[in-house]
């Protein structure tokens, strides 16, 4: 097929796949549900800093969270686009999100205890979404690629507030560095799991590197997030809760305490403190605008009508 | 003078207070594109109060925050009508016009205000200003003219909101003192209620015939809803005196 | 004709009404009036104080609290029960709040912007009511009479627990002690309102006494009301907003300030800082309970069915 | 002991929760009958928590207002049951229904307390719990067997609780700390299940089949609801340090 053949032949040079080309039913599909999940996690994601945007402790701290959460907004917003471009329309990405047929970075499924989490979320959290992120700048799938453009420029911007957050927090009281501190603790390890599976765990990486859309495996991304959290985590003045963490000369690698994959496991699959309140509260904010989104359908036809 | 950062803190308050109730949309709105819109709004309001209680706040010599999470709720300013719950989507919709049309008016006049200050974060502020009011505008047509249940609801909203209108042209001692650094709230009346008039009949809705509630929070005395919004807000930021963020 | 002859001879002989009896359309329709006002009274009112129950500052202070708010609910089911003897049932009654065609004590449409409210509306507001329902104990009609016993029983404890809200205040910290003074301020001219108009302008208060519903007039009522508050004021070590009060001994009663009654009858007519708030509370009650209420007769009449 | 007194206090903070929450629909309730009713479950559950709380007092040396007003949120030891939003009425009478039942099967176990307080403080309960349960199975069976609208909320409101009633049943250290004194939550579980579905099948509903939540309230780890609780409920007794009322 002359089709498939172009495909290669765009994928071997490392060249892009746009929305009118002919690509394979299964990359179509593996990028729609990554893409997808990936704009669902942005707007799950919303959710535990909206837990403290009323409640931020200065003004400058509470325009700086909206703004952030907003931006979330604006990133699930062009993700959803990416993933329509391949053909399946934003309701029924959503409807695969609120029936919970469709997955979401599961770190969202941790509560934002305390305002510290919002350093934290931001330090160690977007910090595993950037390094994860931004190897999908270069990703084969041209709108997926120049979203993730956008997405990851904004991302760091917000790395860099989480981390002054919690900088801030550890210069600050006692109580306070002891908050920056616990929520280190709390979000260390599941951002660590944000990369997902080790290798060897990870079956479908191979294919999604071939395809050139993963460009490194999960334990290499998480490699270099652990070397970068280790030098940073020094600037905070905090710790990592890992006693076991050091860097081994001989591997040439970093070496950390055995991550709790049963818990990874069992909040991806509904078990996790908040997985329940985040599909409740999306369900709900759905349901509560139906009539809205219906009086603006309706608007809008009318509109059409009369110019029509 | 003291009236110019009474005044001051009295635009800032109303900002403040409506960017913390929008501020809670984030995340809920009906659609993905409101989470951002209202979110803009929200920021933007946030950012003019901040410039008003900075500016206030010189005088009184209290930073922004000491005057957002310090005071009681009997030394806000605001107005009773930013300080209504969000409601539906349709409350938060006539909150926003009946609000944005007035603030649009008032920030055109303040930005010749005698005040150089006043005079250039309303400059800033009225360009945002205008889009919250054209944002509240047609989404007012939209479900004054959508559905028979939009259009219901915007009946209601309408009517439950419209007592704190005249609130917000109340002239006080304050405006005196203040002289040409403000503007006397009554004189934006009649442009208020020609602008909102226009757009309601557009959007099919009727302008609610309903009293006046007596409501005097240019004084200190609050709605209800006050304490429970500052009660949220300044929680956190009261359990840790002293401390920076 | 007899019907008319029994019920005046009834009246002159002081003795009571029941609702098998015939009486006069007025006296009805004065009645059903009087009862539901108060029956809304009650339920309106329970919302400036549902304003502190989840806020109150002691466990023992929210305790007795919700205990008189729901209270309040109690007084309001029976009144509701005797304005029904008369023929009009509830729903009926209830739309006439919602609809804003009946009226309610226009007190409660100020807001509770305290904790010290909690007290002023226990020692002020049902002490003025107080003073208003206790000869009404002795009202002709007997389902009211009987239901104002009830109450009264029950708000003569819910007066003396404001009164200790009070004291309490003004014997605690400064602060507290000005939280005291500023409620009583705010609460003694609406309360002293609470007789309605001078006996001058008001109409229709002969023909209630002719009733024997009626046992005072106004400003009757008012004095005594005025009389003691004078006396219990000092006790708190508080002092009444009014530099004219005091007793004139020529003419044997008490000189107040002249009353604001022009803003009454604002209150009265809409006007108030919460009138809008406090019906679109009950309002939105009702209506998110109303497939609640349609339920619960749903189930009622197939458990009828299932009987029969 | 310490671990009686802590084991007071986790019964006493449950129950504070849900009057805190409960308490909220006195005024807003479907019908009066009703804002009485629950305004009698909240009073009931609040004087609960108040002996639970003075006698865990005792030993900590704290006042039932300082365990209530002065705590931190991760201080307090409520299940994440009690603490989840009132909801529409649908989910608060599934909240009453899988809390009420664990409270009184926990309660007539506690009856037999080896701690006499802790059993005195039950056997006076345990007949208003059983008021509780009763109140929460009429209405279930009301609101199963009432409309489809009725029955369509309940299946909502139960799957959206269904999480958190795992916690209710973790066996913790401080258990076998208080030996006799307290009941070991597991072995009520096979009780607690068999009345639920009892009740859910007379209402015509289902068990739900949903994943448990992990939920450590009992360590201090809560729900994103309860730090707003506390706000509100603390923020008067908070301004005033050492006032009394």
């Amino acid at each position: 097929r002359a089709g498939q053949a172009r495909f290669d032949e765009i994928i071997a040079k490392d060249s892009r796949i746009e929305p009118r080309d002919w690509m394979p039913e299964g990359y179509r599909k593996t990028l729609t549900r990554q893409i997808s999940q990936h704009a669902h996690s942005e707007i799950i994601g919303m959710q535990p800093e909206a837990n403290w945007i009323t409640r931020a402790p200065s003004l400058k701290r509470k325009a700086i969270l909206m703004a952030k959460v907003q931006d979330e907004a604006g990133h699930g917003l062009y993700l959803y686009s990416a993933a329509e471009t391949l053909g399946t329309p934003r309701d029924e990405l959503n409807d695969q999100l609120l029936s919970g047929r469709a997955k979401y970075s599961s770190i969202f499924n941790y509560p934002a205890r305390t305002w510290a989490d919002m350093g934290a979320i931001g330090w160690l959290v977007d910090g595993a979404a950037i390094a994860n992120q931004v190897p999908l700048c270069r990703a084969s799938y041209g709108p997926y690629g120049r979203a993730m453009v956008r997405v990851c420029k904004e991302e760091s911007f917000h790395q860099r507030q989480g981390f002054e957050i919690l900088l801030e927090l550890a210069n600050g009281t006692a109580e306070q560095k002891q908050m920056a501190q616990d929520a280190v603790n709390r979000f260390y390890e599941p951002s660590l799991m944000m990369f997902g599976p080790p290798d060897g765990d990870s079956p479908n990486s191979q294919q999604s590197m071939a395809w050139n859309i993963k460009r490194f495996t999960n334990d290499d991304l998480r490699q270099r997030f652990v070397g970068m959290i280790v030098e940073q985590v020094k600037v905070l003045g905090l710790t990592l809760p890992d006693p076991e963490l050091r860097f081994d000369e001989t591997a040439g690698q970093w070496i950390h305490k055995e991550l709790n994959w049963d818990e990874f496991k069992a909040v991806i699959s509904g078990h996790g403190p908040c997985n329940a309140q985040r599909l409740a509260r999306r369900r709900e904010a759905h349901e509560n605008g139906a009539w809205v989104r219906e009086a603006a359908a309706a608007y809008a036809a009318r509109q059409t009508e009369k110019v029509a | 003078s003291d009236a110019v950062a009474e005044y001051a803190l009295q635009l800032g308050d109303d900002a403040l207070i409506l960017a913390q109730r929008l501020s809670w949309w984030i995340s809920r709105a009906p659609e993905i594109e409101e989470d951002v819109a209202l979110g803009n709004i929200a920021l933007d309001q946030l950012g003019h109060a901040r410039s008003f209680l900075i500016y206030a706040g010189k005088r009184f010599g209290k930073t922004e925050d000491e005057l957002a999470y310090w005071r009681e709720e009997d030394e806000f300013r605001s107005c009773h009508l930013v300080e209504q719950p969000n409601g539906d989507f349709a409350v938060t919709i006539v909150r926003q016009l009946l609000v944005a049309v007035f603030q649009n008016l008032l920030y055109t006049e303040l930005t010749r205000s005698s005040d150089e200050t006043i005079a250039a974060i309303c400059a800033k502020a009225v360009k945002e200003v205008d889009y919250h009011r054209d944002h509240a505008i047609q989404w007012t047509l939209r479900l004054g003219r959508g559905t028979e249940e939009s259009a219901r609801r915007m009946r209601v909203a309408l009517a439950d909101l419209w007592p704190y209108v005249g609130e917000l042209f109340v002239d006080e001692q304050l405006h005196d003192d203040v002289g040409t650094a403000g503007a006397r709230p009554s004189t934006l009346r009649a442009a208020w209620d020609e602008e909102i008039a226009a757009v309601l009949a557009d959007a099919g809705l009727d302008v609610p015939q309903v009293p006046d509630a007596m409501a005097r929070g240019r004084h200190g005395e609050h709605s209800e809803h006050l304490g429970y919004l500052l009660a949220e807000m300044q929680v956190l930021a009261r359990k840790h005196p002293g401390a920076s963020w």
